[in-house]
């Protein structure tokens, strides 16, 4: 806990990670509010339609009777679950099929590497499309989160299984095996810290994954999106014409969220990306104390 | 001889075994959802025109005989490969009963050309582009270009289509607001037929060059960086050889072998990138037939259309394995 | 004879940043001696020692975050005098290779792995003469033939060729425009014995050829014993002693030089040995005073305070150590 | 402990399945540790010293051939695998790699002590790191809450050499132990082995390349040339008067720190160091001063010549 307060405070030095985080605390904090909200999000013409931001409606209402703000922080609430969900689920199986392959070897290996390359080689865009659509009706944005974490982790296990692969060579490997470790103790003490920059890289990239891909889906209508999100903000923007109507509260209001949240995720990738990469942190071990 | 033996035949034989799987994964997944296509398009058909019992039971059956989903799960299967070998995928639905093939023949050259050109262009630039950032990247220039990428690729790419088509089709009216061609144009290869064509495609050809060019370019400088350190290179520069025939020979030779792969993947993927592309710029290619066919259920299409996304993934990657050898000579002599 | 390298209080440090934290490493801390032409000038020490910055220093290869803080490097060609710490580089590129030259550490990584070895010569030959591209090809297999090396290797990837070969493809590659010094960075290191005498065997026949200046540095003394007319011990970024060779061994006079002579374990001796107690300092957090102080057994209250200075003790020899007097 | 070490061969498939080489990196070597010796396996690399120290680790299978750990099969022993690391340990190469440098050092020595058993609790464990340490010159103080980057190349060589003794082991392989060591620590932690069989009674594989400290501190020797064993014998029998060509031409190319002795004849260094591992005969006839035809034809027996073993014709 107190190395986790340092490396936050090291990594506050940097200002990408500043920039990032105030972003995304901002975001979450939002999305947290939805759990006060005086409205319902499904229920439509509660207020008059169409109202510019005032100090009643900051940011005005939509076509559909609604308080923009209030539909934001639902849409970031649900966003932010089913990205977190697709991360997770895709760094986990990454994890667990490149450790497994690469700490095994032999037929495992074989056997893995072989699913691995086959979601590789998936048309995963036009299949979840497909599937998406079939399953419309039971798509909440986590089991959504779920479908596209099963679909996104063959890249990363190919180099989780790599990087095992080299690892297994070192001669600490050797080390902890004299020294009665446990192949857990082995997984976590030895391989984790060199595989942190590709799960925490890869966690932040899928999740803009996941959201980018909700968005699609909700402008092309193949998911629920009477369920408010990032997505269906879009999809009634553009349905209701907002833009030719010149309602620009209505416009703004997702594409900025969006391109927010987009920057942020990405700078802040990039920032725990440069911190994390074992070349540097090895040497600051040393010049920190 | 002993280059095909312990080169070519393990790698074909994993070509055919990951089209194999591919494709029955996509003959599981509809099966295995909870919803059965057939049921939903009669429920859409149903409310429009009341039909006797008897003509349902009619309609299903044809229904399911053109989604082939006749018989046991097995011998559904069987058929399948039975029709995708002699390159039958049987009628569109929507369509019908125009064969899903013919479809495909028609908007295959649209996705193929654009996507195809585009993704070229900005690899290629990206890849001169990134190698001056990643080699120069002290002087005020690189670092203008870095930060302005920095700034372009994590924009999602549909605000960023979209923020194009509100600039140059309402604001700035210069390009058409979507199509391939103008309505009332005649198909053909005449020199106003390609000129529209062009002036078509610019605007879907610039959003997915100028977000691509971000892409490849801090990709390629990154690499260039990492390998501008590399023992070989410090020591070319010891050498007192000059930064062209560094760059050149030392740098980009080495920063070419991760990219060309990525260029492989990147064009075996078209089929998937193409859709929001040419939905938002309605583009008669592979990414608006495949809308529409989910929008209908046309499944025969996404079968076809996944069926050939599968192919092209696999096949890219298959040439990229037996072209590593003619670049990176450490393969060549293992 | 004539002085060809000339180096003067020569301080070059790293500094190193840290999210906030800055760190110096003094790594060349105040270093002068010449290099007589035609001579073979040996750079002993430790890792850590600041050895191999010293040379790369003396090839004008200073780049972030390696800084020269102060002092002079002077090469005196025949024609001009030429301070490299202080050409531009323009010039610079002009003076490598084909006046000094560098040998590497480590062979490993520093030929292009997708390049064939016949080309690596050729890039060297078409910079820096005005060789047409058919000599060159004949230029190269004329002086792999003198030195007695495969030509095969010519046409091969550097992967393709062992650790030993490819040493003596570096060396080559060095060589090959008979520059006037050659800087060798650790050029046996991680060989087997029996290839490393043959580099070194290499080395001696291009020094007693081509009449060239070789500045050697390396950590093993055995190494030294065998090319170096001359050697200069290296302890913590400063020349510590500086003898020709055979008087090195015989008659060390710096504590230092004793024991990292005597602690060395030799054919045909089973005596028991004692290594030299502690170890090197941190080049970037030195002990007051006199570096080897904390590991020195005769160490005094003056070698705590003050920092002897590298005085001549006799015509050929030089000592910084408070115990030894001019 | 007593290792016997019978016919033991270690065959690797190079290539693909499509092109199969085999290339024999141990090659029907025999020898035997003796209870409190110190005895060393010399050779180049890639002359399988260290594959047959793997073998002895349980750390790669043997393609044919025998090991007993007194008297046991090595794989009857190796079955408990507990017991096996505790009697057997090693000490790696590099002391740079031989720790994880995002493990902390205590993290290596109280896993060893708590998972063998060796105490039950973190302050009876500390007193024994204590005690270990102190016999490579440091202390648990020194090591306390540290990371491995920020101790020197023979500082961790020295904690390496402690953790392996933690478990009060038998047997003890040390692989290039002071190659990577600094020229003024090296000796100290040579004369660390030399007490480990006179201290301790532990029989000690001294793996290395460097004859300098092999004749320093090595019982006996055996000097291994592209997997065979050419010479075994007394360490200072074979190194004083060595008879195998090969031994003679490793011993004069040992570079002593004497200006004196000088090098007179030239070595001729092999081009094609891979193909001599696939050569019928004796796999040196191709650099040998004394070839003659039989060498080239038929691999060498193992000749008894007055208390050592040989393998060459020239002295049948």
């Amino acid at each position: 806990m107190r190395k986790l307060m340092y490396s936050l405070s090291e990594l506050w030095e940097d200002p990408k990670f500043k920039y990032s985080s105030i972003v995304l605390g901002l975001l979450i904090f939002i999305s947290i509010l939805s759990y006060f909200s005086p409205y319902d999000p499904y229920k439509w013409y509660l207020l008059p339609t169409n109202q510019p931001p005032s100090l009643r409606h900051i940011l005005g209402t939509d076509g559909k009777g609604q308080d923009i703000f209030w539909v934001l922080s639902f849409s970031l609430r649900n966003s932010l679950m089913l990205a977190v969900v697709a991360a997770v689920v895709s760094r986990v199986i990454a994890l667990l099929v490149g450790i497994l392959s690469g700490y095994l070897g032999g037929a495992v290996d074989r056997l893995l590497m072989a699913l691995t390359d086959t979601f590789i080689v998936m048309p995963v865009f036009p299949l979840l499309l497909l599937l998406s659509s079939l399953i419309k009706n039971y798509l909440t944005p986590p089991v959504l989160g779920l479908i596209v974490g099963v679909f996104s982790w063959s890249g990363d296990a190919r180099v989780v299984r790599s990087m095992v692969l080299s690892l297994r060579e070192r001669e600490f490997m050797i080390t902890s095996k004299f020294s009665g470790m446990t192949v857990k103790e082995v997984i976590v003490g030895d391989l984790i810290p060199y595989l942190l920059p590709i799960i925490s890289g890869g966690f932040i990239g899928s999740m803009m994954g996941a959201i980018g891909f909700e968005v699609v889906l909700s402008i092309l209508g193949f998911v629920r999106v009477e369920t408010p999100t990032l997505g269906s903000m879009f999809h009634w923007m553009i349905n209701f014409q907002a833009m030719l109507l010149g309602y620009w509260w209505w416009v703004l209001t997702p594409i900025v969220t969006a391109i927010l949240l987009f920057t942020a995720l990405y700078t802040l990738s990039l920032s725990v990306n440069e911190y994390l990469d074992p070349r540097t942190r090895v040497q600051r071990i040393v010049v920190v104390k | 001889m002993k280059f095909i033996k312990s080169y070519l035949i393990p790698r074909i034989i994993q070509y055919l075994y990951m089209v194999v799987i591919g494709i029955t994964l996509i003959f599981l997944i509809p099966r295995l959802s909870p919803v059965d296509p057939v049921e939903q398009i009669l429920n859409t058909r149903l409310r429009i025109q009341s039909t006797t019992p008897e003509a349902i039971l009619k309609i299903r059956e044809v229904m399911e005989e053109l989604y082939g989903l006749k018989g046991s799960l097995w011998e559904q299967y069987i058929n399948m490969w039975k029709r995708l070998l002699k390159g039958d995928f049987g009628p569109s639905i929507v369509y019908y009963p125009a064969p899903v093939i013919v479809l495909i023949r028609n908007s295959l050259p649209w996705t193929i050309g654009l996507l195809t050109l585009t993704t070229l262009i900005s690899w290629f630039m990206g890849l001169v582009l990134g190698t001056f950032l990643g080699y120069s990247k002290k002087s005020s220039l690189s670092r203008i270009w870095t930060a302005v990428f920095m700034a372009i690729n994590p924009v999602p790419y549909y605000i960023f289509a979209l923020t194009l088509l509100l600039l140059f089709c309402y604001v700035i009216p210069i390009f058409p607001l979507g199509g391939g061609f103008s309505v009332g144009q005649r198909v053909a290869l005449t020199w106003s037929f390609i000129k529209d064509v062009i002036k078509h495609g610019t605007l879907p050809a610039l959003s997915l060059i100028i977000l691509g060019l971000s892409g490849w370019s801090l990709g390629t400088k990154i690499l260039v960086q990492n390998l501008s350190e590399e023992d070989y290179v410090v020591y070319a520069q010891m050498m007192g050889l000059s930064d062209q025939k560094i760059l050149y020979s030392y740098v980009l030779r080495n920063a070419m072998l991760p990219q060309i792969t990525g260029l492989g993947l990147s064009l075996g993927g078209i089929f998937g990138g193409a859709m929001m592309t040419e939905i938002l710029f309605t583009y008669p290619g592979i990414g608006t037939l495949a809308y529409n066919a989910v929008r209908a259920n046309d499944y025969n299409v996404m079968i076809a259309i996944s069926f050939f996304s599968i192919i092209a993934v696999a096949t890219a990657l298959l040439i990229l394995d037996l072209l590593y050898p003619l670049i990176d000579p450490r393969i060549r002599y293992r | 004879m004539r002085e060809i390298v000339t180096v003067e209080n020569l301080k070059a440090y790293y500094f190193i940043r840290f999210m906030g934290n800055q760190t110096t490493v003094r790594a060349v801390n105040g270093v002068d001696f010449k290099v007589c032409e035609g001579e073979i000038y040996g750079i002993a020490g430790e890792s850590g020692c600041g050895k191999s910055t010293l040379l790369k220093v003396l090839f004008g290869y200073t780049k972030p975050p390696l800084r020269l803080v102060d002092g002079s490097v002077i090469y005196d060609f025949d024609s001009q005098k030429l301070n490299i710490t202080a050409v531009n580089h323009q010039l610079l590129r002009r003076v490598r290779w084909k006046y000094i030259s560098y040998v590497p550490q480590g062979s490993m990584n520093v030929l292009n792995p997708v390049r064939k070895v016949r080309k690596i010569f050729m890039d060297v030959l078409a910079e820096h003469t005005d060789m047409s591209k058919e000599e060159a090809f004949y230029e190269v297999e004329k002086y792999f033939e003198a030195l007695g090396l495969p030509l095969r290797v010519l046409d091969s990837f550097p992967h393709q060729l062992s650790g030993g070969m490819r040493q003596r493809v570096t060396i080559a590659l060095a060589t090959i425009l008979k520059p006037k010094v050659i800087l060798a960075d650790e050029p046996t290191t991680a060989l087997d014995v029996v290839v490393q005498r043959g580099v070194i065997q290499l080395l001696k026949d291009i020094h007693d050829e081509q009449k060239c200046t070789l500045i050697i540095v390396t950590h093993d003394m055995g190494v030294h014993a065998h090319l170096s007319s001359r050697i200069c011990v290296m302890y913590a970024g400063k020349i510590v002693e500086e003898a020709p060779s055979n008087k090195m061994f015989k008659d060390p006079l710096h504590p230092y030089t004793k024991l990292l002579i005597n602690s060395l374990p030799s054919l045909g001796d089973r005596r028991r040995r004692e290594g030299i107690p502690g170890a090197p300092p941190s080049l970037s957090n030195l002990p007051p005073g006199c570096p080897f102080h904390p590991r020195c057994p005769s160490a005094r209250s003056v070698c705590m305070e003050r920092e002897p200075a590298l005085v001549t003790v006799e015509r050929d020899r030089r000592v910084a150590c408070w115990m030894v007097e001019g | 402990m007593k290792i016997v070490v019978r016919n033991l061969v270690k065959i690797f498939k190079v290539g693909s399945i499509f092109s199969l080489k085999k290339l024999t990196a141990v090659d029907n070597v025999s020898f035997d540790i003796l209870p409190g010796e110190i005895f060393s396996l010399v050779g180049e690399s890639g002359c399988g010293k260290t594959t047959t120290a793997k073998i002895l680790l349980g750390l790669e299978e043997p393609t044919a051939g025998e090991i007993f750990y007194d008297e046991t099969p090595l794989e009857d022993f190796i079955r408990d695998k507990k017991e096996f690391l505790k009697k057997v340990q090693l000490i790696q190469q590099n002391p740079f790699s031989t720790f994880n440098p995002f493990r902390k050092i205590e993290d290596y020595l109280f896993k060893t002590v708590l998972r063998f058993g060796i105490a039950d609790s973190r302050e009876k464990a500390e007193k024994i790191i204590d005690e270990k340490l102190s016999i490579v010159g440091m202390s648990f103080g020194e090591v306390r809450d540290r990371y491995p980057n920020e101790f020197s190349g023979g500082q961790l060589q020295r904690i390496s050499i402690a953790r392996a003794l933690l478990t009060n082991p038998s047997f003890l392989v040390a692989d290039e132990p002071v190659s990577m060591v600094d020229a003024s620590l090296r000796i100290s932690i040579v004369n660390l082995f030399k007490d480990l069989g006179e201290r301790f009674g532990i029989s000690v594989l001294y793996i290395t390349h460097d004859l300098s400290t092999t004749y320093y501190v090595a019982d006996r020797i055996a000097v291994m040339f592209r997997g065979n064993i050419v010479e075994m014998g007394n360490t200072q029998e074979v190194l004083d008067n060595p008879l195998h060509p090969y031994t003679v031409l490793l011993k004069v190319s040992v570079p002593i720190p004497n200006p004196e002795t000088s090098w007179d004849e030239r070595v001729d260094l092999s081009t094609l160091e891979r193909e001599e591992y696939f050569t019928k005969g004796c796999k040196f006839a191709g650099r040998c001063p004394h070839v003659k035809e039989i060498c080239k034809q038929l691999q060498p027996p193992d000749i008894e010549c007055g208390g050592r073993t040989v393998k060459c014709w020239l002295y049948k």
